[in-house]
């Protein structure tokens, strides 16, 4: 075969990266999500990545249900477990700090790896794309229809999301708990529910995330944790609590590990795009998109 | 140091004294020496860690990378220009030393999560460095044969012998970590954690305490690694990932943070949990070693030491 | 001390601060001399915490200066004003909760001590003998403020006075050559606001400048050498104690409220 | 709230000694399956059951197990019964070293089996020296058993990575290639593999131009394989197991790279990995043990027998396709049992027995183990394979 021009190269990367850095973005909303209602990082939020593709395989290949029932049904049992781990483990815990929350939801994600390694077991697994699996071909660059799904499902969480918190009653009671909590509940606002919500739409975008990226990646139990990282990273580089910072930062990301991995070295990627987060951080500490105001508002440890 | 402390210190040689020679000749425990030599190794960390996030106020999350540079540092000297893995340990311990400061500075200005970020990535950039650089580190394959350690002519490479080696390490830097905490640093570092405000208008230097304390506990996780590399003789950047980052973490937290002791019951409870009694669960072990975890952190916040007055008044009470 | 020429020893120019758009100081200026007990009085919002605060590097000025000694103290780090000989109490009271009386007092000694990491953790003989001298004058200064029977109680447990004792026994411990009391009578019973007129006369007496600002007309007018008035943060009247209870200005400051000093 | 802590507590007490309940019954029956008449011989195993490299010690643990209840159900050894004590190290440096100590302090056994991993293995090669117990290590590095003066005690079963590096260029060569792309993943076994090739590439004089890198939790190789697509690379090694080798199989084939051949290290040798490049693995080369390929294996062949009596054994019991590594673990174990046959439980003689084991027929290959030989076995211990209608086929 010919070889690939360095414009082709460089399509190649800058697709390849706008998809992992897709994904990025969104385990990066779910912490933002769960971040601005409760200043917790959720490390749990990679399992919900992996819960949402092994659901999709449950769905998919031991259920048999076609598509759209299985991909909404994941939604909705990830959505479930997200619920279900602010009521046992978030709720019942009263006047912790920041910091111990933190290990409870790094508890959690040990647990629910755990439950993911008994229903699963320990090999990965893979389901056809979700329209064909020929190879689009633009300029040069093999482009995977899963691609579009990924960007698609992006757009539309960055979509849903925009609209949850601007027009609804919820999402606007959200915000206003991000805001100040204290005074969110003298204003009538049920806190409580507020972050069971965060919880649950955060869980449900990562199992969104999980479902449009396993055709494409793979999924095994154990991939939640270095997803969390990376979403982790795109949070904060994009600044905690800015929706749009996480989606840029995340996509960022992505393109810089990509462009990284094939022009300079592969071996290194990860470190690079680490430390350009590391200076971003130093120099501006709360951040690109972050307002260092309320990152001076927020108590932590 | 408080009588309390002093106290304690006294039981826990105690024990330690008293600790090989219960186990030694029982068989079905006879290998918990093995065991009580990472704990050590692990608790050195830990105490750092304590004092840095019960004391400073600080969050690492990537102790790891002090770990292992302390024990890349000792072993590539060893073995690479067969220096004495005394002096080795030394100069891993004035690297890492100077790594912290370099790091620590700019990311000491940062707050909250995204300190815990920036020690994060700093942790896996260091993973990755040990990774790649094969010429230098092995890279993933590690690296072995590495010499145990000597002292006066005698090889220190049976269980007791390092036994006693680490665990006075664990004393010397435990009665270093007290002497630091009754000090006018330590002084200062609590009157940072009641009030900021207050601690800045009677002159306490905030960060440069800060940066002292990240420095220390570097230095402490630096010589547990250079402990871990004679132990163990081989060396791979997978000992020392995010993952053990956390778990330090975790050992603290589950110790109890706000009191140096915390971390030693942490790292004791969680070491002989994972490598120890979680075995009778055979594949149910993870579930297990989390559904603890989420047990101590959710019902005891301030960690396992709450539980030790707890215990006292229940015993005065019968 | 420096009292050659008591025009430089702690002066204020054209101190200004705004928050967002809010002036909350607008142009402030005023000199204390040395060993004089001055008050700052004012209604609430007059913008006298913010003077403190700007004072004492809480948080930077917008304009102007503060000086000690003829060397300028505005912009610099709290911890800095701190060392030059600025200490001061709290309007809400600032004890470290979870640390012992004693302790507090000995944190105040901080800057008076040297000991670094590795002569505390090795509890070398001059750190030892340095922390017997810190403890033994942390101890002294409780007695001062009548405390020493607390030493050994957590902060957090005392009662509103003592808090406040212990904050000025806190800050005298620093060695300032000014003292900045917040309110220290606030809260306090009359007998225990009788002894700290007492306290407070005890402090010049070591030579300590005082700068109190306080609601307590009758100490104020008891103590003070001299009273500055502030309103909607700029200077309204300044003067002895005799010359602001006459002055038209102070009274209409406080128009619609009764004329009585308790209340002002 | 108070009625809330209280249920989550003995929800918690209860799953914990429930779990704890279960595993003791467990372990009491697998005790008196083995109470017989005569002493057990006991031998020790370590295996990554868990952990990120699950997929080496889960099959290995399962054929262990199998071969320990076969032999006891048939006498056991000489009359005495097989207890296999079995430690996960979860894929962890310090467990495995805490495991091996705990084998020989505790169980007191004469031989240990494992580790999975290299650098498991590596880690604990000194104390098997020192305390005069031989190991059979079930991981590839040759680093391992080299030099034997140093690694008296050890023995590894599985081919070495330069056997399988020799076994990829002599098909390359006779194919008229001599320009090679290689990627590896950044673990013991990527490292490893990448270290032979290159050394291996310049003293067959092959050419590489492109060395790429990549972790085990990536989710996307594109980038890699993009670069190689801008070089003029005749042929793709890859080394990686888990995930990740699926991956690079996708990739290469979404990427329209199909014109480029592409080898596979021997960690491919799973029939799952086919199903999970669904497709795309088509005209994939790798070198595999012939344990992977019983089907194909000529009748002839010496290895041919056992190998088919391990495929339908182990198929019959766990249901489940035979990965290679179960393979090592029958071979670790097999020499172990053939030694404890010949020698009884005794370490040095063991050691002894093992070092001139000759002809010893598993499933890997037939090994001729030899004082400065540990590991026994030669590139022909492989086969070249290519993937064909979905299903390994042998290259003709």
């Amino acid at each position: 075969m010919e070889k690939i021009s360095l414009a082709g190269q460089l399509i190649q990367y800058i697709f390849t990266g706008i998809t992992v850095g897709s994904i990025y973005a969104m385990v990066g909303l779910g912490f933002n999500i769960i971040y601005n209602v409760t200043e917790i990082i959720n490390f749990a939020q990679g399992e919900f990545v992996m819960l949402g593709g092994l659901f999709m395989v449950f769905c998919t290949a031991t259920l048999n249900l076609p598509l759209p029932v299985a991909f909404i049904l994941t939604i909705a049992l990830v959505t479930g477990v997200g619920a279900m781990m602010e009521r046992s483990t978030i709720n019942p815990v009263k006047n912790a700090t920041v910091l111990t929350m933190i290990i409870v939801t790094i508890a959690v994600s040990i647990v629910l790896k755990g439950m993911a390694m008994f229903a699963w077991g320990k090999d990965p697994y893979i389901y056809p794309p979700f329209s064909g699996s020929e190879p689009v071909f633009i300029f040069g660059a093999a482009v995977q229809t899963q691609t579009f799904w990924v960007l698609l499902m992006t757009a539309v969480v960055v979509v849903l999301l925009t609209l949850f918190f601007k027009r609804t009653r919820y999402g606007k009671a959200m915000l206003a708990c991000s805001d100040n909590p204290e005074a969110a509940r003298l204003m009538g606002i049920n806190v409580n529910l507020m972050v069971l919500i965060s919880f649950a739409l955060s869980a449900a975008i990562g199992a969104v995330a999980g479902a449009v990226i396993t055709p494409i990646s793979l999924m095994e139990y154990d991939r939640g944790a270095l997803l969390a990282l990376k979403g982790f990273g795109a949070a904060v580089l994009g600044g905690l609590g800015s929706f749009y910072g996480s989606v840029v930062a995340g996509i960022l990301m992505g393109i810089i590990e990509s462009l990284c991995a094939g022009l300079l070295s592969s071996g290194y990627k990860d470190a690079v795009a680490l430390i350009l987060l590391l200076l971003v951080l130093f120099i501006r500490p709360s951040g690109l998109f972050g307002s260092v105001e309320v990152s001076k508002i927020k108590k932590f440890g | 140091m408080q009588k309390q402390d002093r106290n304690i210190l006294v039981g826990l040689v105690l024990f330690l004294a008293i600790f090989p020679v219960l186990v030694m000749n029982v068989g079905t425990v006879g290998h918990y020496l093995d065991v009580m030599i990472f704990v050590g190794i692990y608790a050195l960390i830990a105490m750092g860690l304590s004092l840095l996030m019960g004391y400073a106020g600080q969050i690492s999350l990537g102790h790891a990378a002090f770990f292992g540079l302390g024990a890349y540092t000792s072993g590539i000297l060893c073995v690479q220009l067969s220096l004495s893995p005394w002096l080795a340990m030394g100069a891993g311990a004035a690297l890492t030393a100077l790594i912290a400061y370099v790091v620590g500075v700019p990311s000491l200005k940062l707050k909250g999560h995204y300190l815990a970020m920036a020690t994060l990535g700093f942790g896996v950039i260091v993973h990755i460095f040990l990774n790649e650089e094969v010429a230098l580190t092995g890279g993933p394959s590690g690296f072995s044969d590495i010499p145990g350690l000597k002292l006066w002519g005698f090889s220190l490479d049976d269980e007791l012998r390092y036994y006693i080696l680490v665990w006075c390490f664990v004393l010397l830097a435990l009665i270093f970590s007290l002497n630091v905490i009754h000090s006018r640093i330590g002084r200062a570092l609590r009157s940072l954690h009641d009030s900021e405000v207050a601690a800045d208008a009677m002159g306490v230097e905030t960060s440069k305490f800060k940066i002292t304390i990240f420095v220390l506990s570097a230095i402490y996780a630096s010589i547990a690694g250079s402990l871990y590399t004679h132990y163990v003789g081989f060396l791979s950047p997978s000992s020392f990932d995010l993952f053990l980052s956390i778990k330090l973490v975790m050992m603290v937290v589950v110790g109890g943070m706000h009191t140096i002791w915390g971390a030693l019951v942490g790292t004791w409870l969680l070491t002989f949990l994972g490598n120890e009694w979680l075995h009778v669960f055979h594949d149910f072990d993870i579930l297990v070693y989390g559904g603890i975890l989420l047990g101590i952190v959710m019902f005891l916040p301030g960690g396992l030491v709450e539980l030790i007055p707890r215990l006292g008044r229940i015993l005065k009470r019968t | 001390m420096n009292s050659e020429n008591s025009q430089d020893f702690f002066r204020v120019d054209n101190l200004q601060k705004s928050f967002g758009g809010v002036r909350a100081l607008k142009g402030l200026s005023f000199i204390v001399a040395p060993g004089t007990i001055k008050a700052v009085i004012g209604p609430n919002g007059a913008g006298k915490t913010t003077l403190f605060n700007l004072i004492t590097g809480i948080f930077p000025p917008s304009g102007g200066s503060v000086s000690l000694n003829g060397v300028s103290i505005n912009g610099r780090k709290a911890q800095e004003i701190a060392r030059m000989g600025v200490s001061r109490t709290f309007q809400n009271v600032e004890v470290f909760d979870r640390m012992k009386v004693l302790e507090n007092v000995m944190v105040g000694r901080h800057i008076q001590s040297r000991a670094g990491i590795i002569s505390a953790g090795l509890r070398s003989v001059r750190m030892r003998r340095e922390e017997r001298e810190v403890r033994q004058s942390a101890f002294e200064y409780l007695e001062f403020v009548g405390l020493e029977h607390r030493a050994e109680e957590l902060a957090g447990s005392l009662p509103l006075g003592e808090q406040k004792l212990l904050e000025v026994a806190r800050a005298l411990a620093t060695d300032p050559e000014i003292l900045l009391l917040d309110e220290p009578a606030g809260g306090l019973n009359t007998r225990e606001t009788e002894k700290l007129a007492n306290l407070i006369h005890r402090i010049q007496d070591r030579g300590i400048t005082v700068l109190l600002v306080e609601h307590d007309m009758n100490l104020v007018m008891d103590i003070s050498e001299e009273i500055l008035v502030m309103n909607f943060g700029e200077k309204i009247a300044e003067g002895n104690p005799r010359q602001i209870k006459d002055d038209p200005l102070v009274i209409q400051a406080y128009l619609g409220e009764e004329v009585d000093y308790s209340d002002l | 709230m108070k009625i809330k802590r209280r249920a989550i507590w003995i929800t918690l007490a209860l799953t914990i000694s429930l779990a704890f309940v279960f595993s003791c019954a467990k372990e009491k029956e697998e005790k008196k399956a083995t109470t017989e008449l005569k002493e057990p011989y006991k031998v020790g195993a370590v295996f990554s059951v868990t952990g990120r490299t699950s997929f080496l010690g889960e099959p290995e643990k399962k054929t262990a197990e199998m071969i320990t209840e076969a032999i006891n159900n048939t006498g056991g050894i000489n009359g005495h019964p097989l207890e296999l004590i079995v430690y996960d190290d979860e894929s962890d440096e310090t467990k495995c070293v805490l495991a091996v100590k705990r084998l020989i302090k505790k169980d007191k056994v004469p031989v240990i089996i494992g580790p999975s991993l290299s650098g498991n293995s590596l880690a604990v090669v000194k104390i098997v020296n020192d305390e005069k117990v031989p190991l059979v290590s079930c991981a590839a590095s040759f680093k391992i058993v080299t030099p034997v003066v140093d690694r008296k005690w050890v023995f590894k079963v599985p081919q070495s990575d330069s056997h399988a590096v020799l076994t990829i260029f002599d098909h390359l060569i006779a194919n008229g290639k001599s320009k090679i792309a290689i990627m590896s993943v950044s673990t013991g076994f990527g490292a490893s593999g990448r270290e032979e090739l290159l050394r291996l590439a310049k003293e067959v004089g092959m050419e590489i131009v492109a060395d790429e890198r990549y972790g085990p939790k990536d989710t996307d190789l594109t980038a890699q394989l993009t670069r190689i697509r801008g070089t003029d690379a005749q042929a793709i090694v890859n080394w990686s197991v888990g995930p990740t080798q699926v991956l690079a199989v996708k990739n290469w084939y979404d990427l329209g790279m199909t014109t480029i051949p592409f080898y596979q290290s021997h960690g491919f040798g799973s029939r799952k990995n086919i199903e999970l490049a669904a497709g795309a693995a088509e005209g994939v080369f790798c070198p595999l043990g012939r344990v992977n390929i019983p089907d194909l294996v000529p009748a002839d062949n010496p290895q041919k027998e056992v190998i088919m009596a391990y495929n339908q054994a182990y198929q019959a019991k766990y249901n489940e396709p035979l990965s290679s590594f179960g393979g090592h673990a029958w071979d670790a174990l097999n020499l172990v049992i053939d030694a404890l046959r010949a020698v009884g439980p005794d370490s040095a003689k063991i050691r002894d027995y093992l070092e001139n084991r000759r002809n010893f027929v598993g499933q890997h290959g037939v090994f001729n183990f030899s004082p400065t030989d540990h590991n026994g076995l030669t590139k022909e211990a492989f086969e070249m394979v290519v993937v064909k209608d979905g299903d390994w086929a042998l290259v003709p």
